[in-house]
């Protein structure tokens, strides 16, 4: 089964990354953009038989590793 | 002293870390590699520099699990002396040592260049050596060194006295707005932090880079003897 | 694949001439299968052959007493004294970086230190030799951008200090930008690896990376014109992986510490392909290769696609078989792949099989001796113009001011300060410190002395001057820090060679940096040819770049103490020395 | 109208954080794991009324920034 762990910067953390990319995008045309917040994904391919066993699976990935929860949230869908 | 430097797979400051040891102390560090599940009798534990797991994912975030880890973080709660500089101080604050996070840089690019710093905390054995005031040169080379934490951790650090160093101008002032003297956009301009015992510091510039006066001067130098100094009493 | 017809036409398609696929026919005595074609392609690419510019490059001086080996293994070895060598090369990745600026430049900079460190060396420095196009051009400023982040990327990540180089601005590098990378090395001089095999039986050993289907025919497209249609040559661009590399450095150096090593080579361009071909044609030994125990990313990957493959970080060496399981011990704990993947052979042929077939089975000496050799046709350079007398139109100051901020002459500091320049605890002098970078050799208070200089316009004004010159530049760059030069490599990126223009460019550069190496006492002992070097206009006028010999020069300093920068001191006198 | 950009490289193209993921999280005691792949996602806030005309410009900035077509594909969706 595949899942999609996606993290983002929690609300309130500055993210230099997004701001860095709404202000390249304004000098390209793109007006009246709010705000541009910036993430990461990590698809996995994990040992699963059904899609309920598959996300409890990428929420432990997301706790121990792939996430930083001092600065960020998480989320987790399986891929069809 | 006896001072071991951790090696992760993708460090690359060990061998600048060792020739400052050895200069300053006359002995040579032991390398430990971070499979090790046990620690040799040490006084001061190193993590140095470099892009541990190539800084993928998040600076230090893979080695913070790194088997020697356990036996790092057993050795702060003992009361040990842990350094970490630039990816030391990312692994630990990934491990939890110390508080807060290191996001990329503000400008979004690698910053390599030299920068002063501003000793907020004396009397650690860090930083024994100078006084609350004093201004040092260090080289920064680093993509994440942009200290960020909650704006309670912030005040903690602050009230605790466990900001040890800060960004600053030539002659110690502090203007974390200005990108000339605080490169990274840290918050509060930190540079460096301790743990509450005072034992675990972590920094985001390179002292060990200048302790030579044949490589560009010794204003990192007085990190080491101090060091030095404190753990041989 | 299989249905796949070969003959001139697809030959040609693979960039092989109509005659020189009568060659292969000659030595093959059939029709060639898929992956033999694409490994005559490779090997006879410019880029593996250096068909159109070996003749000329016989010409340069590569010998003196200190030199211990010149031009023909992975990169030059000069005594620095005290039983220690300097190994260093510089090397072009001009076409990918255009492509894709970030990749294309830190694939760059992690090739050429394979170069280095496959011959035992831990690398201790790296510089660069950057030409982009004209700073108003729409694409320049992603593409200076990209290269600048990629050799920082790569460089920072890998540990090895970016500590100099280069940069010029021209609108004839507008759709052709050179990168140009070099790296700098330490060995002893009794632990120098090089890539003749030897020993019947011995095994042949893959480690790195796992082989994906990364820039399959990248040796070939960097010898081939190119144009704003690479768009559609896309899928031949890799990602760049430093972490590995470090991994790979260090994985490597200690096994050099071990008798373990009979040959070494890393896999560049054409992969596989030449460093398989290297090695047993240079050692006259025979090598057999199983591709099912190439360790591979993808799956379902043909002959053809694993023989041509540019995955980076790879190396392919032979080991005493003894050593093999203390080998793979070192390997696995840098976790990295370890393979044995064939054997050397006492049939001077290459044979490469595949889940039961024999894919290629080629004899190794016609394949490097009837590689083609060109004496492209040159055409009678013409006279500099004369430049007249040069007016005064807005007084000195002006002038001055004007000059400072001028593109090429304006301050590095934004690249350099991207660049780790004080890893490794041995940079006396930084970017813009000094005329040379200076670079202590660790544990000896004896220094290195590096530089990359060239000045295009002058050598498309009169490209033997300009070659002369930029090897005098060099020269003086290393002199004026006090250090006493040994040794050059060169990068020489020139147009596209069936012009007669450029050959004559080239072979005209050629000669100048000859002379003056003779004159010096300044030999080169590495370097690299990057030709086909045009930019494309819409009007679908292609315009060669400026003929670039870009020179990186070697040099040693005793003390380390006495080394000199460019910074005044206080209370100083202002002294010209030289000719009115 | 908020949009998420998804970009991911390319297949076949190599993904060394990716890799280095799936490694650190096997030593970490999740085992068979298939590929791992890491990528970015860019969240938008774009003046448009409706999920489609937020979407089309979320594909425009794809094209012209946040995505590198050359080792990258990218996927727009509007998010509530
Ligand atoms: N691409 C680059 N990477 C690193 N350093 C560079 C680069 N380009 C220029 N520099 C550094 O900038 C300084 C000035 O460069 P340049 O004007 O070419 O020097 P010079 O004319 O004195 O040889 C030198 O220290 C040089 O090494």
């Amino acid at each position: 089964m595949k899942v999609r762990v996606t993290v983002m910067l929690k609300e309130g953390v500055l993210d230099p990354q997004g701001k860095a990319i709404g202000h390249a995008l304004g000098t390209l045309g793109f007006a009246e953009l709010g705000e541009v917040r910036c993430g990461k994904v990590i698809d996995l391919d994990v040992p699963a038989n059904d899609a309920g066993a598959a996300v409890t699976q990428g929420e432990a990935m997301a706790r121990a590793l792939l996430a930083n929860d001092v600065i960020e949230d998480f989320s987790v869908e399986a891929l069809s | 002293m006896k001072a071991g430097i951790v090696v992760f797979p993708g460090t690359n400051r060990e061998r600048d870390m060792a020739q400052a040891l050895r200069l300053t102390s006359g002995v040579a560090p032991q390398m430990i590699w971070h499979r090790e599940t046990s620690l040799p009798s040490l006084d001061l534990v190193v993590l140095p520099g470099g892009f541990s797991h190539g800084d993928y994912l998040r600076s230090g975030a893979m080695a913070a699990h790194s088997p020697i880890m356990a036996e790092v973080r057993r050795f702060a709660e003992r009361g040990g002396y842990v350094l970490g500089v630039c990816n030391g101080f990312q692994i630990l604050t990934e491990a939890h040592l110390l508080p807060g996070a290191l996001l990329r840089n503000a400008g979004m690019r690698f910053l390599s260049q030299d920068c002063h710093l501003k000793v907020e905390r004396d009397g650690l054995a860090f930083t024994r050596r100078w006084t609350s005031g004093a201004v040092f040169r260090a080289p920064m080379a680093h993509g994440d060194g942009n200290y960020t934490a909650s704006e309670d951790t912030l005040d903690r650090l602050e009230g605790e006295g466990r900001v040890v160093f800060r960004y600053a101008t030539a002659d110690g002032a502090v203007l974390p707005q200005d990108r000339t003297c605080n490169p990274n956009g840290s918050a509060r301009a930190i540079a460096g932090i301790a743990s509450e015992n005072g034992r675990v510091c972590g920094l985001m510039p390179h002292p060990e880079n200048l302790v030579d006066p044949a490589i560009g001067g010794t204003d990192g130098a007085p990190l080491f003897t101090g060091l030095i100094e404190a753990l041989a009493a | 694949m299989s249905n796949v017809v070969i003959d001139a036409d697809l030959a040609a398609r693979y960039g092989l001439t109509g005659d020189e696929y009568q060659t292969l026919l000659g030595i093959m005595g059939r029709v060639p299968t898929l992956t033999e074609l694409g490994i005559f392609s490779v090997m006879w690419s410019e880029h593996c052959s250096y068909k159109s510019s070996r003749v000329h490059l016989r010409t340069l001086p590569t010998t003196a007493p200190w030199i211990i080996h010149g031009p023909g293994e992975n990169a030059g070895v000069v005594d620095i004294g005290d039983g220690m060598a300097a190994i260093f090369k510089m090397e072009s990745h001009n076409h990918p970086s255009f492509i894709e600026p970030y990749q294309g430049a830190a694939t760059g900079v992690g090739g050429i230190l394979r170069d280095v460190f496959t011959m035992g060396a831990r690398p201790i420095a790296n510089l660069n030799a950057l030409r982009f196009g004209d700073p108003r051009h729409a694409g320049t400023r992603r593409i200076v951008d990209g290269v600048v982040r990629g050799i920082g990327g790569y460089g920072n990540c890998v540990g090895v200090p970016t500590v100099g180089g280069e940069v010029n601005f021209h609108p004839a590098y507008d759709g052709n930008p050179l990168v140009n990378a070099m790296t700098v090395g330490i060995a002893r001089q009794d632990r120098i690896f090089l890539s003749a095999a030897a020993g019947i039986g011995n095994p042949v050993v893959y480690v790195g990376s796992k082989t994906g289907r990364d820039g399959i025919h990248g040796a070939t497209m960097s010898s081939a014109g190119f144009d704003e249609n690479a768009q559609a040559k896309r899928p031949t661009v890799q990602v760049g992986d430093p972490f590995t590399e470090k991994l790979l450095i260090e994985a490597c150096l200690e096994l050099m510490a071990t008798d373990a090593i009979v040959a070494i080579q890393d896999m560049g361009a054409a992969g596989l392909t030449s460093s398989a071909v290297e090695m047993a044609g240079k050692g006259g030994v025979g090598i057999e290769l199983d591709l099912d125990a190439v360790p591979q990313r993808e799956t379902g990957m043909t002959a053809y696609e694993m023989m041509l493959s540019e995955s980076q970080e790879r190396m392919l060496m032979v080991l005493k078989p003894e050593h093999t399981e203390a080998a793979r011990a070192i390997f696995e704990k840098w976790e990295l792949d370890f393979a044995v993947v064939g054997v050397l052979t006492d049939t001077a042929r290459i044979t490469v099989k595949h889940q039961g077939r024999v894919e290629a089975d080629i004899p190794l000496a016609p394949l490097a001796d009837a590689a083609p050799v060109y004496h492209r046709p040159m055409a009678l350079l013409h006279p500099p113009a004369h430049l007249g007398s040069v007016a005064d139109p807005e007084g000195i100051e002006h002038a001055l001011l004007h000059l400072l901020a001028c593109p090429d002459l304006a301050s590095r500091a934004w690249i350099w300060n991207q660049y780790d320049s004080t890893l490794g605890g041995q940079t006396v002098r930084r970017p813009g410190t000094a005329d040379a970078a200076i670079v202590r050799v660790e544990g000896t208070n004896r220094a290195l002395a590096l530089t990359t200089d060239c000045t295009p316009r002058f050598c498309k004004a009169d490209p033997k001057v300009g070659g002369a010159q930029a090897v005098a530049e060099a020269w003086r760059n290393i002199t004026a820090t006090g250090a006493l030069p040994l040794a050059v490599t060169d990068n020489l990126n020139f147009g596209n060679p069936e012009h007669p223009e450029v050959m004559a460019q080239f072979a005209a550069a050629i000669a100048g940096m000859g002379d003056a190496c003779r004159v010096l006492d300044f030999p080169v002992v590495s370097g690299n040819v990057s030709l086909y070097n045009q930019t494309k206009h819409a009007s679908g006028m292609a315009v060669d770049i400026l003929p670039t010999p870009a020179i990186g020069g070697l040099g040693v300093i005793d003390d380390v103490s006495k080394a000199i920068g460019y910074a005044m001191p206080e209370s100083c006198d202002l002294i010209l020395i030289g000719t009115q």
